[in-house]
């Protein structure tokens, strides 16, 4: 194998990354033992290969030392595969003739013995040095970028993306699984912080997206099938009842699907459903709306509290915060008081959560008003019990009180728990429609979850507002925009290229058995009568390599994995 | 079991001049600003949450008010404008209330038009009182001596009664105060002895104000003990020298000397107090309960009073100073009758006691065992008082 | 001395790769005998590899992908489900210890089970002691 | 139909006449009554209800600075005098009133809408005007960084400003970020080369905005392109100019915790990757070339001109991006925490620096040392590896300068989560280390952020809820003092190493730039978006757009998305050819036409 190597000029380049991998691993030694292997011609340690000058430097050997081949050992090939591939090619050398050894996040930072560390490294390394011997030059490939646009869910995040969407010119199809638009938020009467109008922010997007006269919507109507790939995806959307589903052309598709509110049901302490007053902030919204703040026995209650985090920060429910309940909260609390001036307020918290624009001056209002705040500790929930006949209110929550240290009880005529945000029973579902990822608690999973919260693992698949994670309304607002802008740009562009990474069947091999054909969860492999052969259709193939191991007469390649390149990696890593 | 939160008391509060407790978010701030927070004493925050809680009974039982000298630091630092120091002040008046079986002292803060009216109607009674009576027993233009309007002997046979009346008053009052704080915690395992050994410290705090010049400003510590001492040294001088100083030039030059001096502090500090409450400056001036203002008044009346008629009988203007006697008359009966068991001036008696009693607590206090343990927490201070 | 085994993990990229990385981000430090070679996914692991793996002198090799239902390309970790007995029969055929050959699911917020996955293998296949495969089979793989 | 309008007001609104709005509200049709209730008013439901059914009114108009916060009384009265609960409709003023003379006639306007029952930010939908397919990105940070990228991807040319010598803000600052501690460098660097490199974006650092002029899709700015005095195109960073230079400059990069010369790069990944000349501090440039001048001799690649002059750009822009990010609130002004008193009491960005493998200390961290100063020719304290110890003992203070009443009332939104890293990252390198942390409220509120917190709980972080009330010395060491309020104990902690959680505070100069671009801020400087729900990226002037923590504090998550989300307003504009111009342009006489004009259809 050394000869094929010998007629190659591979630069290795080992990254420090400041102290991250330089205070495990051996850097300078690395670089040094990889110099002196055959058909390596430039061995270097750096302290960022990821900066300007680190890829400069690359570019710069390339040229020199006319290097054909280009070995990284640095951090996850998830993190700058791409940009060092762009580095490579800056210098007109094929990006495919790169390849990434993770000595970072899979060695550097889960070892503790330096030497270990750094013999691995090296094996990492030199395994990659023996597979980039077999990488091909690839090519990229272009397709259409089509500007229609599915927006799937009707809520703020959903009607947001498809104004914007819209407004720039292309067609948006707009799925609503219920008979009317504005998601969550149509059920709301006030926003948090400043206590303005929801319904105005509804209304005023409603009649928007209505009258667009580029914007579809499909009521009542779901996702039930994608097909296609980036740019090029047939959508088809089927009215809840017939079975008959309308097949669009869309380039990319947005997931608004938002959230639904945690069952309060399935805490005991509370007794919701048993005890007639104790009720969600939905059914208190519902009163609000209705102008009527009372028990059930039609009274003003006197005692109104408020329990937060009812199914958040909880060990045995969700463990994540709601994010929007705190404000919501103390937005009820003044809503309460100027209906009913008489009642006592009590909101039982664990933290406060103000932190945006806004929030605290609530939270400041709120105490003014004579809110009494009681702080309970994380997964010591309050009890809620029926009171004795003699006392003044229907019912006594019993709570350990964190800022007194006394167990106290709280007198309650009316308790309204604050329920929290949840992935929606079908994000699985959907998810593998649209061929996304779920993180452990149902959201869908960014590509990035600081520098790309609206993009996902699968492109031309974009997520905005609560399905990504609980969130308020301008936030949602702007993710929705922040995936608008993403399609725009792509729109703009008219094409979009594909990545070269793809299977392909060698005719001459191919004994046209067709297994492949049932195996590609993609449809990408088509049988010809004609020539009695497979052959597959690159732009649909995921190169997921499902056909390749299965083929029984190994036609099948994997570009950019196949097997030469894998056998050279395992001969290397086992040095 | 458990304690029945009760919001309506902060509403009470209110009148008793809390009027920002419930901006309080609890971030400590004000217990570490405080220069007297010591376990188990953590002033001011706790006392503020009992009452944000309406924990009544815990309050009631609270002697924490007690012993916060208002040096404003905790309101200067706190982060919501909650006004701690201004908060244990009007705990020191509802306690005081509390205290008072008589529930004149409730009816006084919760309504100050009442304890105007109160003092109105005692001074004009005790106007007319000395005016008839001196008009029949003696001579409007002689002063002292022989045949005088008011014969010190006489005025100090009413002073003896004034003052019995008071003192069984504030022993009741004090008698109520042991009892809340002390005398019915069951946890307390205190016997006579402990009484006897800690007795000191009520004199001890009574005369040096020690805890007050704890505090890092100190000029409210020197103003408050030149107050007291006069105030102590006058009730003295007319408590047993009353004779003497009604006299004439003949007078014991001691007795004179004291009397002058203590005048003058008295008037010197009221002037200085009224000053700062106008001004509002330092925070334990920003805001003034009109009872504060009265007592303050009171005592600016009975000084300047006492050193005109003085004046007036040294000048000659024997006529005049009896009046003056009598305005100085209508001033003292309310200030001792009204002031010293029903209001502000009672927390002369309550302050050292709370110490006394404070101490007696910490002293035979079960160990408590923190919920959590710190790394480096310090240790709770042996004596959080002396 | 006690004795390093070496392991050769063949991880999906979606799910076992990115939670191998998550182990790294979040320092959860694991034994440093495995060296990971990084698939689209699962059902891309042609038991070639493993063979291959094994007649190269690794004492153990993993195959880790997506939890079954979460597979990025919807049902890949199903094939090599059905795969992978067949892979084991094999491997009995040739005589090689079943345990040092095993199948698991890592998701990709999964970093924790991950390094004790690694942790735990790798003593089994310590205990094990060296794999027999490094002499003859080495031999009819290279005629291969 | 009759109509009742009810003033309600919080007392927080300065910018309208109320007196010339309800004289306005008595003549719109349909009005029955028109009703002042004053600041904070307590209402009755009941006796509103008694007020409705004497006046026989059909819809309530609530009308304020924040109307909403009296809504539910008259709701509740319309349930009881047996009328629609749905016709209360709120008359914002504090949501859509600009400063300035327009308050009054915005008012207006919104009342009118409210009465006739349409939204007013439907009728108040600007009108379009043609729009220059250019942009101008204020503040290199992260969020300019992303909302360039975002809108030249998008085939649109772009112009970054930015005003130190690199952009990457103050992100490339950090070492990692919360929640799952992937170095900042990592993420951000690619980031910056990627801008660098782009065909569609020109870079101007050194650079500030002077003047701004023209109108909406065709805004005329002037930059002011100080003099780098560095040859961007020739400089290869070889570091011999800043070897050379003799004057020794306090590290702003660094916040102060380093050195550097006057000639010297920020950081390594500097971009753009040059050199700068600190023109305040070179000899040469303050001796009026007499004196020095040694960097332009000694470079290899002579692309030093110290005599270079600032020059004055004109840019042309359909749309402009305001991104100018953030300062620290001065911690000094708290004097309690000894910050500029004891050495080891540090800003978080000061420890950020020192935790920094690229930091002074390569990311060693230690307490300060007396050294000799090769600046000041004096002993001073300064980090050095070698001569500083380990803090056994670290502090970390939450809320410094955030939600209080005597700085700043409102809550800077990160520094929970930093603080919860720094301890992290403590005990981390120093495992025998005691770490303290003390706040009011934990705000872990984001994506995976409760998870993270209870994370470091559990990695033996001392976390004490209890704000600090001052940092004293006792017996040579610093003492903590506090109360931890959980555990019901006064805090007295000795510690070596204090780190000040301090708040964000607007940009300098960010009030100033507003004013030049005609936006609004709030009371605290934070610009102020158009509506704080629905476009929480647009302003009041059409065609400009802000973005990231200049809005109001927020994370790099949400930076990043505000900024995505102002390339979709951008890139839709110039699709299109037409941009929105000011919301002011609309007079009362339309909003009032299309209002009616929405009631008939």
């Amino acid at each position: 194998m050394d000869e094929t190597k010998q007629e190659h000029r591979i630069g290795v380049y080992v990254c420090q990354c400041g102290t991250n991998i330089a205070k495990m691993v051996d850097c300078d030694g690395v670089a040094g033992e990889i110099a002196d292997m055959p058909g390596v011609a430039i061995s270097r340690s750096y302290k960022y290969m990821c900066s300007n000058p680190g890829q400069e430097m690359i570019i710069a050997d390339i040229k020199e030392h006319d290097l054909d081949r280009v070995v990284v050992a640095a951090c996850s090939p998830h993190m700058h595969e791409l940009t060092f591939r762009k580095a490579v090619s800056q210098a007109d050398l094929n990006p495919y003739y790169l390849e990434i050894a993770n000595i970072r996040e899979q060695c550097a930072w889960v070892h503790e013995d330096r030497g270990q560390a750094t013999a691995k490294a090296k094996d990492l390394t030199v395994a990659a040095v023996d597979r980039v011997v077999y990488q091909e030059a690839l090519e990229k490939m272009s397709v259409d970028m089509c500007p229609n646009c599915l927006v799937i869910g009707g809520g703020i995040a959903g009607m947001t993306a498809a104004l914007d969407l819209a407004d720039a010119g292309g067609r948006v199809y707009l799925v609503e699984r219920t008979d009317h638009l504005g998601g969550q938020i149509a059920h709301i009467a006030l926003t948090a912080p400043y206590l303005d109008s929801a319904r105005e922010i509804v209304e005023e997007r409603v009649t928007r997206v209505m009258r667009h006269p580029k914007i579809d919507i499909f009521f009542e109507s779901q996702l039930t099938a994608l097909d296609g790939y980036v740019g090029n995806f047939q959508a088809a959307i089927a009215r809840k009842g017939d079975g008959a589903a309308q097949t669009v052309d869309v380039g990319s598709v947005v997931v608004a699907t938002g959230y639904k509110t945690f069952d309060a049901a399935r805490i005991p302490h509370y007794g919701y459903g048993k005890l007639p007053n104790v009720i969600t902030s939905l059914e208190l919204e519902r009163m609000l709306r209705a102008g009527r703040v009372e028990t059930k026995e039609g009274k003003p209650p006197q005692y109104v509290t408020l329990i937060h985090c009812v199914g958040s920060r909880n060990l045995e429910y969700h463990s994540y915060c709601s994010r929007v309940c705190c404000m919501a909260a103390l937005k009820y609390a003044h809503e309460i008081k100027s209906s009913v001036p008489g009642a006592y307020i009590n909101d039982v918290y664990i933290d406060i959560h103000a932190f945006g624009k806004g929030h605290e001056d609530l939270y400041r209002r709120t105490s003014e008003a004579n809110t009494l705040f009681l702080m309970y500790e994380k997964n010591d929930l309050p009890v809620i019990r029926k009171a004795d006949p003699g006392d003044d209110c229907d019912m006594l929550i019993e709570v350990n009180e964190s800022l007194s240290g006394e167990s106290i009880e709280i007198p309650a005529d009316l308790v309204v728990l604050m329920v929290g945000m949840e992935a929606r029973d079908d994000c699985r579902e959907l998810a593998r429609l649209v061929n996304i990822s779920v993180d452990k608690d149902g959201w869908f999973i960014e590509s990035h979850p600081k520098l790309d919260p609206v993009a996902t693992t699968t492109e031309g698949i974009y997520i905005a507002g609560a399905c990504q994670a609980p969130k308020d309304i301008p936030d949602s607002v702007a993710q929705a925009r922040a995936a608008a802008a993403r399609i725009m740009g792509r729109i703009a562009h008219g094409t979009i290229e594909i990545d070269a990474m793809y299977s392909e069947i060698d005719p001459d091999k191919c004994s046209g058995c067709r297994i492949c054909n049932a195996l590609c969860p993609y449809v990408a492999i088509e049988f010809d009568p004609a020539t009695h052969k497979s052959h597959v259709i690159s732009a649909l193939c995921k190169a997921c390599g499902a056909c390749v191991a299965a083929c029984p007469s190994s036609a099948i390649k994997a570009r950019g994995f196949t097997d030469e390149q894998i056998f050279a990696q395992i001969e290397g890593v086992l040095g | 079991m458990a304690i029945r939160v009760n919001p309506k008391l902060i509403e009470e509060l209110e009148a008793y001049g809390a009027q920002d407790v419930s901006k309080c978010y609890h971030c400590g701030n004000c217990s570490a600003a405080c220069p007297f927070s010591k376990e188990p004493y953590i002033i001011p925050r706790r006392a503020m949450r009992s009452l944000q809680m309406g924990l009544e009974k815990k309050l009631e039982s609270d002697l924490q008010p007690w012993l916060c000298y208002y040096c404003g630091e905790c309101s200067a630092q706190c982060p919501r404008g909650a006004e701690p120091g201004e908060t244990m002040m009007s705990l020191r008046r509802w306690l005081t209330a509390r205290y008072d079986f008589t529930g004149i002292s409730r009816a006084f803060y919760r309504n100050w038009k009442i304890e105007l009216i109160a003092i109105i109607v005692v001074a004009i009674i005790t106007g007319i009182g000395f005016a008839l009576w001196g008009l029949n027993t003696g001579d409007i233009n002689v002063y002292s001596g022989a045949n005088a309007f008011l014969p010190a002997s006489q005025v100090h046979v009413f002073d003896w009664i004034l003052a019995g009346f008071l003192l069984t008053m504030l022993l009741i009052n004090c008698g109520r105060m042991w009892w809340f704080t002390v005398g019915r915690d069951k946890d307390l395992r205190l016997g006579a002895g402990d009484y006897l050994r800690k007795a000191w410290l009520m004199p001890y705090h009574f005369i040096t104000q020690r805890r007050l010049s704890q505090c890092d400003e100190k000029r409210p510590w020197m103003l408050h003990i030149v107050l007291m001492l006069s105030y102590l040294t006058m009730l003295i001088l007319i408590m047993f020298f009353l004779g003497e100083m009604a006299a004439g030039p003949e007078i014991d030059w001691r007795v004179h000397a004291f009397g002058l001096a203590a005048t003058v502090g008295l008037l010197l500090t009221t002037f200085l107090a009224l000053r700062g409450r106008i001004k509002k400056v330092d925070a334990l001036h920003r805001h003034s309960h009109e009872t504060d203002w009265m007592f303050l008044i009171l005592l600016a009346v009975v000084a300047s009073t006492g050193i005109l008629q003085f004046t007036l009988h040294r000048t000659g203007n024997d006529a005049a100073a009896n009046v003056a006697y009598i305005v100085h008359m209508m001033a003292v009966v309310p200030m001792l009758g009204l002031e010293v068991p029903f209001s502000k001036w009672s927390h002369m008696a309550y302050r050292p006691l709370a110490m006394y009693f404070a101490e007696l607590r910490a002293e035979a206090l079960p160990a408590r065992v923190p919920k959590a343990e710190l790394p480096a927490a310090a240790e709770p201070a042996r004596s959080p008082i002396a | 001395m006690t004795f390093e085994p070496k392991i050769v993990g063949f991880l999906c990229n979606w799910c076992s790769y990115t939670g191998a990385d998550l182990a790294g981000t979040s320092r959860i430090h694991y034994a440093p005998n495995l060296r990971i070679i990084r698939v689209m996914c699962s059902a891309r692991i042609d038991p070639t590899f493993v063979i291959k793996a094994l007649a190269e002198g690794a004492d153990g090799v993993l195959i880790a992908g997506c939890h079954p239902g979460d597979c990025h390309y919807s049902e890949g970790n199903y094939k090599t489900m059905r795969r992978y007995p067949l892979l084991k029969k094999l491997l009995r055929d040739y005589g090689i210890e079943e345990e040092r050959v095993r199948l698991e699911w890592v998701s990709a917020s999964e970093g924790h089970l991950f390094a004790d996955l690694v942790n735990e293998m790798t003593e089994q296949v310590r205990a094990l002691g060296p794999s027999p495969v490094k002499s003859g089979l080495a031999l009819d793989m290279a005629e291969r | 139909m009759r109509i009742g309008v009810y003033f309600c007001e919080m007392g927080e609104l300065d910018c309208v006449n109320l007196r010339e709005v309800m004289s306005y509200a008595a003549n719109l049709p349909n009005v029955a009554t028109v009703r002042d209730f004053g600041a904070m008013p307590k209402l009755s439901p009941a006796g509103l209800a008694a007020e409705i059914k004497s006046q026989d009114l059909q819809r309530i108009v609530v009308a304020g600075d924040s109307p909403g916060f009296y809504k539910q009384a008259f709701t509740h009265a319309m349930a009881i005098a047996g009328r629609d609960t749905d016709e209360v409709r709120l008359a914002s003023f504090r949501e859509h009133c600009p400063s300035g003379g327009m308050g009054t006639v915005r008012a207006k306007s919104i009342v009118a809408c409210a009465v006739m029952g349409v939204p007013f930010r439907l009728v108040a939908l600007p009108d379009t005007t043609p729009v220059n397919p250019n942009t101008l990105i204020i503040g290199g940070g992260i969020a300019g960084i992303q909302a360039a990228l975002e809108i030249a991807d998008g085939g649109q040319k772009v112009c970054l400003v930015e005003r130190s010598g690199t952009i990457g803000g103050h992100m490339a600052m950090f070492d990692k970020t919360f929640p799952t501690l992937d170095c900042a460098a990592c993420i951000l660097t690619p980031k910056m080369v990627a801008v660098d490199q782009h065909e569609n974006i020109t870079l101007m650092t050194c650079s500030e905005v002077e003047e701004v002029g023209g109108e909406p899709g065709a805004y005329k700015v002037k930059v002011r392109q100080n003099a780098r005095r560095v040859s961007i195109k020739d400089c290869v960073a070889c570091d011999i100019c800043a070897q050379v230079c003799p004057s020794r400059v306090i590290s702003d990069f660094d916040n102060g915790i380093a050195e550097r010369k006057a000639a010297y790069i920020a950081f390594p990944q500097a971009v753009p990757n040059a050199y700068v000349i600190d023109a305040a501090n070179c000899t040469y440039v303050q001796s009026g070339g007499a004196k020095c001048g040694v960097c332009a001799k000694k470079c290899p690649k002579e692309c030093i001109n110290l005599d270079q002059q600032d020059e004055l750009v004109e840019l042309t822009v359909g749309n402009i991006v305001l991104t100018t990010g953030y300062d620290l609130y001065d911690a000094a002004k708290i004097e309690r925490y000894g910050y500029g008193t004891y050495p080891n009491v540090l800003t978080s960005l000061e420890f950020e620096r020192l935790t920094n493998a690229s930091g002074p200390t390569s990311g060693k961290i230690v307490t300060k040392s007396l050294q000799r100063s090769k600046r000041t020719k004096q002993d001073e304290w300064v980090f050095d590896a070698e001569s500083g110890t380990p803090p056994s003992s670290v502090a970390i203070i939450h809320c410094v300068g955030s939600r209080d009443a005597n700085h700043n009332e409102y809550c800077s939104r990160v520094c929970c989560m930093y603080s919860l890293k720094f301890a992290h990252l403590v005990r981390e390198k120093l495992p025998d280390a005691e770490c303290h942390e003390f706040y009011i409220d934990m705000r872990a509120f984001g994506k995976g952020y409760e998870e993270f917190a209870e994370r470091i709980k559990a990695e033996g972080t001392n976390v004490v809820r209890g704000r600090t009330a001052k940092v004293v010395e006792e017996n040579g060491r610093m003492v903590i003092k506090g109360e931890d309020i959980i555990s019901e104990r006064m805090i007295d902690i000795p510690v070596d190493m204090v780190i000040l959680a301090v708040g964000l505070v607007p940009a300098k100069g960010a009030d100033e730039l507003a004013r030049k671009l005609g936006i609004d801020t709030d009371r605290y400087g934070w610009f102020s978006e158009l509506d704080y729900n629905s476009d929480p990226t647009d302003t009041e002037r059409g065609g400009i757009f802000v973005a990231g923590v200049g809005q109001g504090p927020k994370d790099i998550p949400d930076t990043v998305a505000q900024a995505s989300a102002v390339a979709a307003g951008v890139l839709k504009s110039i699709a299109v050819g037409r941009g929105v111009s000011d919301v002011a342009d609309l007079s009362l006489e339309d909003i009032e036409a299309r209002a009616a004009h929405l009631v008939r259809i």
